[in-house]
């Protein structure tokens, strides 16, 4: 039996995912819905060259100003997270993290969306937002703990208005929209932001935070990274019809953007934003980007998906993007690029320390915080526990 | 804005009136508290519980939701995050479900989760139990669902006072509360005095003293308790009436300090008897009084059956002689 | 502060719901979506008269060539089934039945869809379908047993391919989409019809039923009778674009026909139905209808509703408008209707002396089926039970 | 089509290899079963329990499912309607939770809702428990939660043996059955004879035979408490070991009879003590075993607190010492 979903998918510019194919074999594929203009926001190509379409006008205009200064900082961003990316990847294989999840290849995504954000805006992010995280300016540090196993991520969410991880895919864009909810209520003119993938997509919860953002009216921006690939689903498991296109039928707008492409992100994040504060309403970014690496470091990508795949992407790598328009305007010059290659070594070297420092949790750890008001019975377990641990203490001592 | 209640402080009033006073109360006190769910605005919720909160307070403050629990219960923890202390209204016991994730991976866990930075002070309020004649899914007793999870508080009161009480320092919490309102009490009147200041949330309540046995139970068997005890005192035997009001924690010292001097104890719940509250009662405190219990701890519950169709409940659910059988069964030991 | 929801809502026949009111002052109403053409498929105007229009073509043809005969059976089948129903709500009255909830207002959402059905399509209704229940074959007085309180819904459901009533609202259409592929596999070209409400329209199990049903291309209809609340909430409680949208973001077809107009339904649902069976797969169909009386006999709807507004629907009467084009095209005398007449009182005798005749269950009914294979803590519980009932009858005896 | 294990009936192999060598033998004996889940198909599972089956048996047998638990428990149980035994799989314990209220209001009841007209074949696969370092909503031990609902039975194999028989046994069961896979002991390995007849799915086992202590256990805990009798042995004291195997319904006959022996009772799981299995067991054998306890029913297993992150769960699981402190201290009543 073929199956489908191990054909080398290629990947247009302004691809929808194709009709899932029926299990039973006398029925058709299904057609597709109608799409709306553009099917993918792009400001800039593969090659990094600026695109200034009449199509793109309405999002256009959030970067249309933006500064050499700024776009540097955008690639700062991308390449410092990268690296970070990346030693956590190696942290992982040297024992010192007992899981990563890389956002390979989502540098754009993650950055750009993240850059869009105001101080006073709150995100809730999955399990992957490490470049988001950088961009609120939580200590990339922070974000190993649960990774390591010391911690279920032990950041205060509002200190940089950064939620804590959430790996049960899809609960946090609940958790986004009565937060939203709340800024509505409070007159605020903050916006929310609410990340999710492909395959979180399909949950209950997804819909329902679409429903009641809509019938609220929530200043919540719904992100999703449609990285082609839930673990080894391919996007045709969830869908069958482009993805932004879900929240029409909700009564809110959802918008393609191309993933890779950092400009884009930044704009149509911006634009998404404006919404929600000017009293709008929910929107749906579908960022279309792509998974370079494995789920995780426990996954093994080589059984579901060809390596040629991947390789159509590393073309259109976002941060290769950027340095080429950086260049060829160019906003930046060898002294930038150097400095910032140092400044990767460095931001590399402190993790490395970092970690390796980190001191695994007091044992009594985990009966902290169990309840912010107490509970009988964790205190009976808690003395129970010293109990039998002063008892070891004692055995040892009276050795 | 808010009219509240009148000016005396003691009045009689039913169950569900009660709650209805107590959610005016913090609403009025405090602009943080909300309240959400299924039909709690004009309708007053099927129950009347919330009747004439959103006339009071406004739509901001009182919410029809959606009919998604997910979402109501998802929408609240992004609420509390902001600062608010959400009231929840799920319909009927059966219906808590589709809420259940949020619940247990979400609501339970953000306190912990985040090293005690995020507070959750989150009630979800569930009418609860059987005894109405309801059609399916309207009649069950989850408790034992929620108990298990930590990170979670269960109470029920079983009357007026209690419920009034118990949902203000409910409120108060900053922990999630699963508060179980028994309904088939919902109309039984009784005297709630808004000046008196209360127990702790989570401890039991001698209700009635008694040497023989200890009767235990919490919600709307606690009456059914009392009957037993004045039926069994006919019978001259003087049975002591535990009123638990906390199924998490569980206030064993109480229990303990009950059972140490009757030397019985009998569990009363309308949840299945397997893997029910009681389970957890009769192991801890057969541990905790192994040499003065004459008789082992008897649980009376539901069966390990669907609840059934309303023209059988009366033989599901414990009764009066289901329970006086229990309590002879002890003694006969 | 004005309450949005209880404002006499003046239903327009090509309606679309209007957006929310935000719950922060500052927010404005969000926009319409875009709708699809026709907004509302209608064959009969509320007087009766015959819609032929190019743009209701593609349904048309499926009662193109009806029958007298045909037209005479539905308007029989409303009639009897709204006798029935106003038995089953003076039986309750009465205190023979603990509930009911009356599907009086949606007889042609219920007959027209019910009677689209072949033998072999399976049926997953929610709590109200008795319409659909008396087109399927199930007799009436199987109805009651729930809501008398003697089961769950007793029927078989493979008798007549009519699953049990469904209470968990939304449930059952994961059931149907399940089943719908299950006929996939097996080659079969039946097809799959769940009903819900539109506050059901909410719960996320409907949305994963829309995913799940596009992904696999599974052949289901779902069948949404939108009869404006849900309880006491308005339709803009769930959504703020009318419901039939919502089916195009997940990639299939959504329609909203004129629920009080039987031929409409009975063609759309046909026009559904053929779909799955020629392996199109799921469509939505939205029945725009009125609940027009309580949600059940426990609701009081004066507490939310004005009755201006069921005065408006009351013009709209799904059988008087049958019975006002049955007389103009002289498809029916006098004979008929007074036959008619006297069938639905002798069905109301019938249903009112069979549910008075209805036994109580055994007490021991509660332990059976709790299980198919058995279960040693039943055994235990019911031969404990048994003892237990004995120890009466010998205390009796012993009287 | 499919390749079945190799014609030798007695094989050694790993817990996981003996669930997918089950699910083979099931998918070729019966067209009607179903393997469904996320990342079932050509990832194999993410501990590879169903690999290969999709290369064998196809896609529309070994079905990856959208990314929602309702949805696939939901949809199976339509898919049961229409005559498919479908064994679902949920990729972790922690994920079990959004398929709930499908598995609670739907699936346990859909038997006797019907009066028996319809039967519900399908099997919950659920890899739970710690010990293998994962980080959260990974490490649960979820089992009371599904134990306390009616019309659900609960397995846990602990060896691969019963892991290849009791998954035969819970497919060809006509009942919803709650599979409890022991993640940590997925690459243990052990004899599978597929030629020997065993044991009823609900019964417990005597799996090693002692005089002093009855250590009963199920799942993950089973290899533990042996390497506690094998402590214990040293020290001159004879433990008898009980695999439960079901905990719904327990198999109170065969846990009565080795306390009669042994007259001391240690429930050991990875669930939190509180309201957990431990504690139904206690109480019932407490009330079957009352006169022949000389102590308490003791219980070990995970405290009151959300599972910790990794590199706290050996502190939080019942370990070696953890369960030899309670044989010690229930020896010493
Ligand atoms: C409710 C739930 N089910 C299953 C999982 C296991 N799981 C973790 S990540 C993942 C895939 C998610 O894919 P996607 O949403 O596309 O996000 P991505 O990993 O691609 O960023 C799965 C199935 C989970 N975390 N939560
Ligand atoms: C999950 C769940 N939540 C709440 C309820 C209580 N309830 C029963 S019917 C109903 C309203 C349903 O409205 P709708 O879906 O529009 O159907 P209608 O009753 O109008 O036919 C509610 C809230 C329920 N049955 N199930
Ligand atoms: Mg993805
Ligand atoms: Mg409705």
């Amino acid at each position: 039996m073929t199956v489908e979903s191990t054909a080398p998918r290629k990947p247009r510019r302004s691809a929808g995912t194709t009709g899932a194919k029926s299990t039973a074999g006398k029925r058709p594929t299904a057609k597709k819905a109608p799409s709306t203009k553009p099917e993918l926001v792009q400001l800039l190509t593969p090659e990094g060259e600026r695109i200034e379409s009449a199509e793109n006008a309405a999002y256009d205009k959030y970067v249309a100003d933006i500064t050499p200064d700024e776009l540097r900082g955008l690639y700062r961003d991308m390449v410092l997270t990268r690296r970070f990316d990346a030693e956590a990847t190696s942290l992982q294989r040297q024992g010192e993290l007992g899981l990563w999840a890389s956002l390979l290849g989502q540098e754009a995504a993650q950055i750009g969306s993240g850059r869009a954000l105001r101080d006073d805006d709150y995100v809730f992010p999955t399990y992957r937002e490490h470049g988001v995280a950088w961009c609120r300016g939580v200590d990339p540090t922070n974000l190993l703990g649960m990774f390591r196993g010391v911690n279920n991520g032990g950041w205060d969410p509002n200190s940089n208005n950064f939620h804590l991880y959430t790996i049960v895919i899809g609960s946090q864009t609940l958790h986004a929209t009565g937060y939203a909810m709340g800024v509505a209520k409070d007159g605020a003119d903050s916006a929310v932001i609410a990340y999710f993938g492909d395959g979180a997509s399909s949950q209950g919860d997804v819909a329902e935070s679409f429903t009641f953002s809509a019938v609220y009216n929530a200043p919540v921006v719904f992100f999703c990274q449609n990285n082609q690939w839930a673990i080894s689903e391919p996007t045709e498991r969830q869908t069958r019809v482009p993805l932004y296109q879900r929240a029409q039928g909700y009564g809110f707008p959802g918008v393609r953007v191309d993933g890779n492409d950092v400009l884009a992100c930044l704009a149509v994040t911006k634009w998404a934003l404006e919404r929600a504060r000017s009293g709008e309403g929910p929107t749906l970014v579908e960022a279309y980007t792509y998974r370079m690496g494995a789920h995780t470091t426990s996954d093994d990508p080589s059984r579901y998906r060809h390596d040629d795949e991947r390789a159509a992407w590393e073309a259109k790598d976002p941060i290769l993007r950027l340095r080429r328009f950086l260049e060829a305007a160019n906003h930046a010059d060898e002294g930038f690029f150097a400095e910032l290659e140092a400044e990767s070594e460095a931001l590399g070297r402190r993790v490395r320390e970092a970690v390796r420092a980190m001191p695994d949790p007091d044992h009594f750890a985990m009966f902290e915080h169990a309840y912010a008001d107490g509970h009988a019975l964790v205190d009976e377990e808690r003395a129970q526990f010293a109990a039998y641990q002063a008892s070891f203490a004692e055995a040892e001592g009276g050795n | 804005m808010a009219q509240t209640m009148a000016s005396e402080p003691v009045k009689n009033m039913a169950l569900a009136k009660a709650i209805n006073e107590s959610l005016r109360t913090a609403l009025d006190a405090d602009p943080k508290v909300l309240v959400m769910g299924e039909d709690v605005g004009k309708l007053g919720g099927v129950f009347r519980v919330t009747d004439g909160l959103q006339k009071d307070f406004g739509e901001s403050r009182v919410i029809d939701t959606p009919l998604a629990e997910s979402g109501i219960v998802g929408t609240a923890i992004g609420l509390a995050l902001r600062g608010y202390r959400p009231v929840v209204e799920i319909q009927f016991d059966g219906f808590v479900f589709p809420a259940y994730d949020q619940i247990v991976t979400q609501l339970a866990k953000m306190h912990a989760r985040s090293l005690g930075k995020v507070k959750m002070p989150v009630v979800v309020r569930i009418p609860y139990g059987g005894g109405i004649g309801a059609v399916e899914h309207h009649s069950e007793s989850p408790e034992a669902l929620f108990a298990h999870v930590a990170g979670l508080k269960v109470v029920s009161p079983s009357n007026p006072s209690d419920a009034y009480w118990m949902m203000q320092q409910a409120i108060q919490s900053d922990d999630p509360v699963i508060f179980f309102e028994p309904k088939r009490r919902y109309w039984d009147k009784g005297e709630v005095n808004r000046e008196a200041i209360p127990g702790p949330l989570h401890k039991a309540q001698v209700v009635r003293e008694g040497t023989d046995l200890t009767l235990a139970a919490y919600g709307p068997m606690v009456k059914l308790c009392k009957e037993v005890a004045d039926v069994a005192a006919e019978e001259g035997r003087s049975l002591e009436i535990l009123d638990l009001r906390s199924v998490s924690p569980l206030d064993f010292d109480s229990i303990q300090t009950s059972v140490e001097k009757t030397r019985r104890l009998v569990v009363v719940h309308e949840a299945p008897v397997f893997f029910g509250s009681g389970a957890e009662i009769a192991a801890r405190i057969t541990e905790r009084c192994f040499y003065h219990l004459e008789a082992p701890v008897l649980r009376v519950g539901g069966y390990h059956a669907p609840y059934p169709p309303a023209r059988l409940e009366e033989e599901y659910l414990p009764g009066l002689d289901r329970v006086l059988d229990a309590v002879d069964r002890a003694l006969a030991y």
